[in-house]
Parts: structure tokens; sequence; C-alpha cells
């Protein structure tokens, strides 16, 4: 099942668990697992039915454009950090 | 595997496309754009650095004889305050509106409050001054720090700090707070044998592009709006014009002239949407022109920034800890470059206990505009500066230093996820075995210093589409705006696919009505996502090329193979058909070929720089003179590697002056003193030797050629190489940038004392 | 309406009239009444040398100019450069040296650089990196743009 | 900008005719690298600019041992330094028009035009007054001269009078054993405005080991240039040794009164001066014996 490395920022609500294992075939389904383990997380990452703005999906270090639909392998990583550009 | 492949195109120097056209100042500049009837229009800017809008009287301007119209914020439609998603990054609508033209209240001198079109720009100036403006003045804060005190005067009536979807309840100026965490930085801490902990603070810089902005718009009755301008990203002034203007996407089609430069400084929508409603107002074409100082106080800067940190490291060399407390000016409006400085500070090394937090803080300063590698270059002035430190303390060389903590393939970075296979190890070796660094530097008050780079580089979307010609030379199509050679870069990434000379490429950075969606020339983006969509559509030219040879001979497509321009059958060696061959029987065998291709790649290879630079310090004035400067990177390929060492030649020097003259310098009042080329000091060609470079080649596995984005990273590292160099030759540790010679000698002469 | 003002010059070597008023420049003037845009604002003040041209054969700042000063004197632009047999030494080689990049201060160093091998057939590096200080580039760090000067002083003299 | 009449005049009469008939409204034009652009940045209101370059007189340049040097107010910096004998002979002034602008400004600013903006900070004026320039001016009642020490009156105030302009300026042949040299500070190397600028000449006696005389004059350390006096008296009869030099720099030190801005705070400007002071009393007296 993926890992989940859980933001700091929100490991108040995972009582302190920086590293979740949760199963899911996408980012919208881990994250509703993830919820379901720890209520309030979700709120925090999705607004609308969209990743937060200003928050990026990254799985094994690739920020995904797909956003929720992104597909997410047994062995994957996500990580929740800052949606950037450059200049 | 890149490195043992050999190349027919990549790795060539063939003259640029559109070179010819810019030597010889035929190439149309947004500001170039002539038509019928054009009026001109200006740009009515607040003198105030924070004031609420009383009232606005346009009548005696629109009674001045030339004068066509007058617009304000009622022009535009109502904004709503909700962020919507432009690929590259959020964008509040509200505050996205109100920077365009002031609704209620300007938040920084040189703030739009109205424009004028009238039938001469003089005129139209002279109109400017016929407007008056009712305003209740109010006290400016324009320092970072002093923002964030509870006693700060608040830019934005209803703007809460948000951490990670949670929002406080108290009205402040700290739009967002964002942490890093990984391990234990006090545990990490007690363990390191020395630790430095140090403030820095930079100045609020500029990108300094030599073109001002430029918009020319014609609104037709029937809703159409045509944009000519000097834009990064044509698509993404249509998509971000759409809401702000209240029409569709379709409507509005961005046709995008050569452009003078961007650095980052031209994505965000400025003079646009001004010409737009102008246009609309008079039923003629408008071009808005800013003047140099509009430019300076009206558009770009990158924030000033208060950041201190942290760093312990054990006897032996290994780094232990770093922390990190991040405050970026926002400028009026939220969205500093903070988070990618906090993706930037220690990410060249390896350090099992991080700690980083960043806040992003609105000052009465213009909104800031990303600027190459944004907000990487004031976080690397400052943990370069501390690493700098750590090595004197340890007695190790700051390269060794670096050999021995460096981020390799693997290594966690600081916001979580793993480095994929990255060059920054051999960007240090490169620079420990180069002729710079090997050779002895001697004399007095000279000093050399060395710093290291991070920049995380993007992919987003692009498309192109590539035409096959009869004679088998084919016109290459794409979105991305060419600011320094990336039309040639891209075409010769296609030329390769096709076996064709860069020459028989014919590359058109086309408008958003001809080609399909791109995001912006930036994040170092465009030779690797804009070049893998040319790469697709070659691929794409060659299987329906293939097709078209298969149907010559009669056979399946499977028997037919394609190298170096010459399709080959697979059960008759002798029979062969060049490219061009095939081409010139196109309409005999199914008529014309277009190959397409749309991505948004995945596997960015980040980038890595290590910068060598000596110099001299005057001992009585305190300027610095450089004397040599090596830049290295890691380019991944380099597909034209002169626009390569171009944009690491280029990225340096800009990194040189901000570190050494480069600020602006503002009045209690929020007025900025310097708002042109003479007292905003950029660097002329009599201020800098050559910019040496070594171009180190570590293919990124996620792109067919390996390229990796080099446009940003160079300029990462200079400001502290400069301040380690600095201390070197005269012993003084500059931690404010820039570091110009007042300040550097008030150093000097506090360190006599 | 302010009133224009009849002027006569000769422009890239031909006979050219005009009219202008008194307060717009000799850049202004270039753009837009004669269209000929490759002079190009960075400043308006002097301090960038996107607008140089030649007056008389002399290197000037076409936007510290005034369009009616151009009257019975002799102009040339970066339109003027290259002749019908090819393009300037300076032109080729800022192409083989890739001395350029966004492109818009190219027209001003190629103007003024012509200035300096006119008057200067044999610079030193020193003597280019002075001559060109008012020229300002922010794309390339002048490397490639010194390197193309002191190419093209080799050519042209071979050519002359 | 604002709208403006212009005049190309041919005679230095035409030129006070028209300057005295606009007052304060009127003002010479002659490379126009500062009066174009103050206009167009509103810091300057004019009803007419009158182009005095076409006046023989202003574009004189002209060097003998006997007369010393004319030098026409609207004659541009380039053609100064392009002048063999004159750049021999005038090294400060060389020194000052190689750093005003750049080469394009060089092409179009006059030093007549540099002193008559009456900058603090103009580079040629401190040049000018080491040099022993007089100001050849022209107006409705004649021709006067005055030194070049007292053609400022303050920030962009000069001491011209209604319908006068500045014709020219002459400067005196240099005595033997005489040496000059300009320096500024700016913190890049070309295209700046002087922090603080140093003008300093020098006669020294035959054995070069005494000065007979010497100047210094200073640039934006006060609201006009400054010839310092004080400076002088340290110098004139003392041994050329780097005590008499040390006790000029602190005299100019003593005279300057800085001001803080964006280019330099009082105190750096103040210690400036008396670097540059030193820097450039040691140059004049090298060209003073290399002549």
């Amino acid at each position: 099942m993926a890992v989940i490395w859980i933001p700091s920022l929100l490991q108040s609500l995972t009582a302190g668990e920086d590293k979740v294992v949760v199963s899911g075939c996408t980012v919208g389904e881990i994250i509703d697992n993830l919820e379901a383990r720890f209520p309030g997380v979700k709120d925090r990452l999705v607004q609308g039915g969209e990743i937060r703005p200003h928050i990026a999906v990254a799985i094994d270090g690739d920020v995904s454009p797909e956003g929720l639909e992104q597909d997410v392998q047994e062995s994957s990583e996500i990580h929740f950090i800052p949606a950037l550009s450059g200049g | 595997m890149a490195e043992t492949t050999t190349y027919q195109v990549i790795g060539t120097r063939p003259i640029r496309h559109d070179g010819v056209d810019k030597v010889t100042g035929r190439a149309i500049y947004g500001a170039d754009v002539q038509m019928a009837g054009l009026l001109h229009g200006k740009v009515l800017r607040s003198p105030h650095a924070h004031a609420r809008i009383r009232s606005i009287d346009v009548s005696r301007a629109l009674a001045l004889p030339g004068v066509k119209a007058v617009v304000t914020s009622a022009d535009l439609p109502p904004a709503e305050d909700r962020t919507i998603q432009l690929g590259e990054g959020a964008v509040n609508l509200k505050y996205l509106s109100n920077n365009i033209l002031a609704g209620d209240k300007v938040l920084y001198k040189g703030h739009p409050v109205a424009a004028v079109a009238a039938t001469s720009p003089h005129l139209a100036e002279e109109a400017l001054a016929l407007i008056h403006v009712d305003y209740e003045v109010l006290p400016p804060v324009l320092d970072v720090r002093e923002a964030m005190q509870d006693s700060a005067p608040l830019l934005l009536e209803n703007l809460k700090t948000k951490s990670l979807g949670q929002e406080t309840d108290k009205v402040s100026n700290v739009a967002t707070h964002t942490q890093f965490k990984s391990g234990d930085v006090d545990k990490g801490f007690q363990q390191a044998d020395v630790v430095i902990e140090r403030e820095f603070t930079t100045a609020t810089v500029h990108q300094g592009y030599i073109e001002p902005h430029n918009a020319t718009a014609l609104w037709n009755p029937d809703g159409q709006l045509t944009i000519w301008e000097s834009t990064q990203g044509a698509f993404t002034v249509q998509r971000q014009l759409a809401p702000v203007l209240g029409i569709s996407v379709a409507q509005i089609r961005v046709i995008p002239a050569e452009i003078g430069g961007g650095f980052g400084g031209k994505i965000n929508l400025y003079l646009e949407p001004i010409a737009a409603v102008l246009s609309k107002k008079t039923g003629h074409p408008v071009k808005v022109l800013m003047n140099r100082a509009e430019v300076f106080e009206s558009t770009g800067p990158t924030p000033g920034s208060y950041i201190r940190v942290k760093m312990g490291a054990t006897k032996d060399g290994r780094l232990a800890a770093a922390q990190a407390y991040m405050a970026y000016e926002a400028g009026g409006y939220p969205g500093s470059p903070i988070g990618a400085g906090m993706m930037c500070i220690f990410t060249p090394y390896d350090i099992p206990n991080v700690l980083i937090d960043g806040f992003d803080v609105v000052v009465n300063k213009p909104k800031t505009a990303p600027y190459r590698a944004p907000g990487a270059t004031n976080a690397a002035f400052a943990a370069e500066t501390v690493v700098d430190e750590l090595c004197e303390k340890l007695g190790l060389d700051p390269l060794q230093f670096r050999l021995r903590n460096a981020a390799t393939e693997g290594t966690r970075r600081p916001d979580g996820p793993t480095h994929p296979r990255i060059g920054y190890l051999e960007t240090v070796q490169a620079a420990l075995d180069s002729d710079h660094y090997r050779t002895p530097l001697e004399g007095p008050n000279v000093g050399r210093g060395v710093a290291s780079g991070y920049w995380f580089n993007v992919g987003l979307q692009s498309s192109v589409s590539i035409n096959v010609n009869a004679d088998g030379s084919v016109t290459l199509v794409e979105g991305s705006t060419d600011i320094g050679g990336t039309r040639a870069s891209i075409a010769m990434q296609a030329a390769e696919v096709l076996g064709l000379k860069a020459e028989e490429v014919r590359p058109i950075v086309a408008d958003t009505a001809s080609v399909g969606y791109n995001d912006v020339t930036g994040g170092s983006r465009t030779t690797f996502a804009s070049g893998y969509a040319a790469i697709e559509a070659a691929r794409d030219v060659v299987r329906q090329m293939t097709e078209r040879a298969a149907r010559i001979w009669k056979v399946e497509p499977p028997e037919v193979t394609f190298a170096n321009g010459v399709f080959h059958h697979t059960n008759a060696a002798d029979q062969r058909l060049t490219f061009k061959e095939v081409a010139a029987q196109l309409g005999r065998t199914g008529g014309p070929v277009t190959g397409r291709a749309t991505v948004a790649p995945r596997g960015v290879g980040g980038a890595f720089a290590t910068h060598i630079v000596d110099l001299h310090v005057d001992p009585e004035t305190g300027k610095v003179t450089i004397l040599r400067y090596t830049a290295v990177q890691d380019v991944g390929k380099a597909i034209h590697p002169s626009y390569v060492e171009g944009q690491m030649q280029g990225g340096a020097v800009q990194g040189i002056g901000w570190a050494l003259n480069e600020e602006y310098f503002y009045s209690n009042t929020g007025v900025m003193a310097n708002a042109s080329f003479l007292d905003y000091r950029m660097p002329t060609s009599l201020d800098l030797p050559m910019i040496d470079t070594i171009l180190v080649e570590v293919p990124n596995p996620g792109h067919p050629f390996g390229v990796r984005g080099v446009g940003e990273v160079p300029i990462v590292p200079p400001v502290a190489a400069i301040a380690n160099a600095i201390y070197k030759a005269v012993g003084v540790r500059l931690r404010h940038s820039p570091m110009s010679p007042g300040r550097v000698m008030a150093e000097i002469l506090a360190q006599g004392k | 309406m302010p009133t224009k003002v009849y002027v006569q010059t000769r422009l890239n070597g031909e006979e050219v009239e005009f009219l202008c008023e008194p307060r717009q420049s000799l850049l202004e003037v270039l753009r837009d009444v004669l269209g000929l845009t490759g002079s190009k604002e960075g400043c308006n003040n002097g301090n960038c040398g996107a607008c140089s041209v030649l007056l008389d054969g002399v290197l000037v700042n076409s936007c510290c100019v005034l369009g009616v000063e151009a009257s019975g004197h002799e102009v040339t632009t970066i339109e003027g450069i290259a002749s019908p047999d090819g393009l300037h030494p300076l032109q080729q080689k800022f192409l083989e040296h890739a001395a350029l990049q966004c492109g818009i201060c190219t027209p001003g160093f190629i103007v003024a650089a012509k200035a300096l091998l006119d008057k200067h057939p044999h610079p030193t590096e020193h003597q280019v990196r002075y001559w060109l200080a008012g020229n300002l580039c922010r794309c390339t760090g002048y490397d490639k743009i010194i390197r193309a000067v002191l190419d093209a002083a080799q050519t042209t003299e071979a050519k002359v | 900008m604002q709208a403006f009449d212009y005049a190309a005049v041919r005679s230095v009469d035409e030129a006070v005719s028209l300057l005295a008939q606009h007052g304060d409204q009127a003002r010479p034009l002659a490379g126009g690298t500062d009066i174009i652009v103050a206009v167009r940045e509103g810091r300057r209101r004019v009803a007419m600019l009158v182009d005095i370059k076409g006046i023989p007189e202003v574009n004189q340049l002209s060097y003998d041992p006997a007369q010393g040097l004319t030098l026409g107010a609207a004659v541009p910096c380039y053609r100064i330094y392009e002048h063999q004998e004159i750049a021999a002979t005038y090294p400060g002034l060389i020194d000052a028009v190689s750093l005003v602008g750049g080469t394009a400004i060089q092409g179009r600013a006059s030093v007549g035009g540099n002193l008559c903006n009456a900058s603090p900070a103009a580079d040629t004026t401190p040049a000018l007054i080491v040099h022993g320039a007089m100001c050849v001016i022209a107006g409705p009642n004649g021709r006067r001269e005055i030194p070049a020490e007292q053609f400022c009156t303050g920030p962009g105030r000069t001491a011209l009078q209604n319908g006068e302009f500045l014709v020219a300026l002459r400067m005196p042949s240099p005595p033997p054993h005489f040496g000059a040299q300009y320096l500024r500070f700016i913190p890049r190397n070309e295209m700046d405005i002087a922090v603080v600028g140093v003008g300093a000449s020098v006669v020294l006696n035959s054995d070069h080991s005494a000065f007979v005389s010497g100047r210094v004059a200073l640039g934006a350390v006060a609201p006009t240039p400054l010839l310092v006096e004080t400076a002088a008296a340290a110098l004139a009869g003392k041994l050329a040794s780097d005590e008499t030099i040390q006790q000029a720099a602190e005299a100019a030190q003593a005279a300057a009164r800085p001001i803080d801005d964006m280019r330099g705070t009082a105190q750096y400007r103040r210690h400036l001066v008396g670097v540059l002071t030193r820097r450039a009393l040691r140059g004049a007296i090298q060209r003073a014996k290399e002549r």
C-alpha cells in the first residue's frame, strides 16, 4: 500500500504520525481513506473536489497535474508540497 | 544511456532561426506593433504607497481634445474573492483585478488607478494630469518584519494567515505559513560539534529586462478580443484575461510578439486588461507602453526578505541539522516565492534533521513577480554563507565539505520526496578539478569564494505540431515564446528525430489560436517540455511517413524502418527512400503529413550549480571588483551549448548585480528613489570579466535526450559566493544584500575599531 | 494641438522628409513617424543604449536627441547597417557567437560596436567593454557580445 | 512630455534676444542629454528650447600655448578627448569628459551643458575649477567672464542672469611642472552619478620636490561643486610629501558638507573625500613629473 507523508502542519491531526500507510488506487481514494482514520485531514487538503490551491501532490517525487484522479502504485510515496512554478 | 548516444544535431551550435531578424532590427517586439487608427494609452499611478481612494474625477481629462476614453476599476467586471488554478499556480481573482486597476485602496506607489486613451502618447500623458483622485493617505509598511507585527498597518482588511488549509481568525499581513520538517532538529543540534546561527536580509531587486511592458488590444463589437504583446506566456495571458474581463477564453486571441527579456517578470497581467477596456470603449486598437520608471515602480520585483539560518555539523564534517526561518515580502498582494525558497534552501545537502518555516507577507511595495529561480537566491545567500562559516570552523575546504554532504540520487529533500538522478556531486567535483580552483589566488585584498545552488525546474504543459513540406523540410509550430534561443533548441530536438539539419526545420512561435495550449516560458521548462513535445511530434511524423513509405513499397508498415533520415525495407536491403523522397510523394500517398504532440511531462530533472568567484576589495572604498568567475552546472544534455553557456553567464551576472549594487531605495513614505537605469545599478560590460562556464552533463532520465532546465539555477549561487569571497579578501562577513561599497566599507571600518 | 515642424534629413543614405512636434525625440520619429522600429526604447533617458544611432557618424542615444535636431544631418540606424551584399561582419559575428538572447538590446549594441570599429579597428577587450558600457544587456552577461565584437574586428580588418 | 517650441539660432545676439524675450521659460539647447530628459520627466518646464549648436563660436575648440584652451559651450565631450594636444595639456578635463555618461552620451553632451545643468555631482565642474577655467557669458548687457567655481549657485541654479547664456570656457595654458587629475567614486565603473568627485591640480618646483601651488575641488558633497581654498593653502610652498597630501585631504574633508542619500551616507562621503583627494593629488603629481 502507498505511503503518505503527512506534512508537519497536519501531524496534529494524525497524532504526530509523519508517515501513514493507506490503501487506495488514486490520490482521491487515499485521501478519503486517510480522512476515515484521521477526521479533518481531507478538508485541509481538498477544496471543492480538488486539491486546494497552493498545494501540489507529488507521487514518487513527481508533481502530478492530475490531482485527485492521479493513479497510485502499491509502492508509491505521496507528498503534499507547495504548488510552484518558476521565472 | 544518453551519454553513449551520438547525435547528429544535438550538441552542435547552429545559428538560431530568428537570428537575422534580431541583428538587423527587423524582429517585431510588442512596442513595434503598428496599425491603422491606433490610439495610445497611458496609466495614472498612485503617488502614495498606501491610501484609500475616496473618489476619482476624470471629467477634465475627458474634455481634453484628442482624449478618447478614460477607464478605472469600475470598467472591469466586479472581481470575485476566489482563487483559481492557472497552470503556473493559483491566483486570487480579486487581487489580480485590483492589481491591474486599484479598487478602493492603493497598496504601493505606482499602483494603477486609471488609464487614458488618446490620439498621441504625449496627449494621453497630459490627460493624466487632469484626472483628480481624492486619496485618504494611510501609513505604509515597507519591511517584512515590521509588517508581521501586530501594530503594523494592515493592507488587506480580510487577509488571514493560511497554513495548509487552515486559517487563523486574526487579520494580519501574513498571508501564509508553510513548514517543512524532517527528523528532530533539536536532537541534531545536540549531536553537532559546531553550530552557527545567523540573520540575513536582502533588498528588493528587479528582473531588469531591457524591454518595458507593452500591450496592444483590439476589442471588436462582436466581443472578439485580440492582444498583441511581449509575454512569457500567451496562453497564460488568455486564461487570466478571461475571468478578469468576464469573457470566454475562446473570445480572446493573444498574438505574442518577440519579447525583450522576462526572467519571470512578464507572466503576470498588467497592461492587457487596460488596453482591452480602452479599446472596448473607443472602438479603436489601443497600444499601452510602460516607461522605465513604471516598470520599476509597478512590476516585477523579487522580494526583500529576512532569513535566519542555523546549521550544525559534526567534527568529521557532516551536517547534523539545519533550521531556517524565512519571511518574504509579497508586495501589495499575497504571493511571494516563499515556497520555492523553502524548497531550495538546504536541498543541495543530505541533512538528517531539518526544520523550515516560511512566511508570505504583504508590504506596501509592488506585487512581486517571479524572478529567475524565484526565492532561491535569497535562500542560498543565507545557507551557503553559513556553510562557509562551518567549513572555516571545521578547517575544511568548502568544496570538500560539499562533496562530503552532497545530496545524490535517493537523498530525501527537505520537502519530503527523494532526489532522482541528479548531478550536484559532479558539479562540485568539476569545480574542484577546474583550472580556476586549482590556480592559486595571490595579492592583497583578494579573495575566492564558492557557493552552490539548487532549482527544482518545472514541466507543465506544451504542444507542438510539425508540418512536412514537399521538399522534405518541415515547419515546427510551437507556443513557447522565445526569450533566449528556444526556437533553436526545440527545432534541434525535432531535427534529431527526423534526421534533418537544424536549418531544415523552420520553427514558428504561434499565437493562441494556432497551436495547442502551452504554459509559460519559465520554470526552466521550455527546452525540456516543449522540446519533449517536439520530439513526440517528430516521432508522430516518422510514424506517418513510415506508413507512406510502406504504401509506396506496397508492404506493411512494420516492414519499414527509419534511421538517419532514410527509410529501409526490412526484406529488401537495397530498397531505400530518403525522408525527402517520401515527402515528395505525400500528395500521391494520402495527403499532407502533420505530426502532433501535447505533453505534460513528469521526470523534470532538478538543476544544481556550483560557482567560483575571485574578487578584489578596495580597502579604502569598499568597492568590489570581480576578477574571475566560473559557473559550473549540471545541464543534463546541452542541446545548443552556446545558449546553455549564455544562460549560465547571464544568470551569473544577474546574481553579481544582485550581490553588489542592485536594490530598491525607498523613502520612509514608500517612494522608490531610484526608478531608473541610472540609479538602479545593473552591471555594465565594464564591471565584469569574461564568465567561464563548465557544462557538466548528467543526463536527465526523464527526458529522451537527457535535457534538464538550465535557465534559472545559475542565479542562485552568486550572491553567497561573492559574500564568501569578500570575507576571504578583507575578513568581514556581509549578511545584507546588496554588498554595496558603502556597506562593505562600514564593515571594514567597524572591524578596524 | 502643438504645431509640427518640417524636417529634412539623410537617413540610412536616403533623403527623408518628415513632420514632427519639437517634443518628439529622434527615437520617436524613427519608430512612430518613419516606421523604423529597430531602434528600441529601454529607458528613454540615455542610460541603456537600446536606441543607439549614428548622427553624422557619431554614436548618440536617439532618445536624447530631438527629431528636429536631425535637420540637415545624417542619421544611420540598425536598419542601415547591413548592405545589399549581406550582413555587416558585426551582425554575422553576433549570430555565430550567440551574442544575443532576447535580442532587444542587440540593435543598439551593433550600432555602438560599429561606431567603435569605425574609430578603433583593433580594440582591446577593455576598449570594447568601456565603449559598450552605455549599452545594457540583461541576458548575456556580455561575455559573448565582447567576443563577437573582438572577432568582428579581425574580420573587418581582413575585409578592408 | 509637455509641448514646447524649438528655435535653432545662428548667432549669439539671436540667442540672447530669444532668451531675454522668454525669460526663465526658455532654455538653451546644446547636447540636450540633460535638458531633454529633465523636461520629459517633468523635472523642468520650458516654453522654448533655443538650439545654440548652430552658432560657430559655441562649437569652437581651439588651443595654442599663448591663448590657452577655448572650449565652446556646445562642444561634445568626444571632440575634446580626441584632440591629442588638448588631451595632453588638460589631463584633469580629459579624465572628466571620459567619465560623463557612456560613449553615446559623450557623442552629444557638452562640458558647457554639464556646467549649466548645475548638478552638485557634475563630473566636469571640479575639473574645470582645478584647471582655472573662466566662463564666457553673453547677455543683453554684452559679455562677462567669471571663474568656474563661481558659476553654480545651488542645485540647478547658476549665476546666469535673464537672457544670458554660456558661450564658451577658457582655460589658461598650464605652467611647467603642472599636473592634474579628476577622480570620482561610483559603485559601478561607468554610467553612474558621482558619490564623490575630486579634482586636483598641482604645480611643482623644478626638481618636483615641493608644491609651488595646488588646487582641490570637490563634487557631490555640497549644494555646488566646491573649490577648497584651505587645501590650496595646505599645499602652496610645502614639500610634495604624504604629510602635505594628508593635510590637504583633511582640509578637503573639513570643507565637505555632504548629505545622506541613496548614493551614500554623509559619513561615507566624507571618508571618500579623504581617499579621493589623496589619490587625485598623487595622480596629479605623477602627471606633473611625466610632463
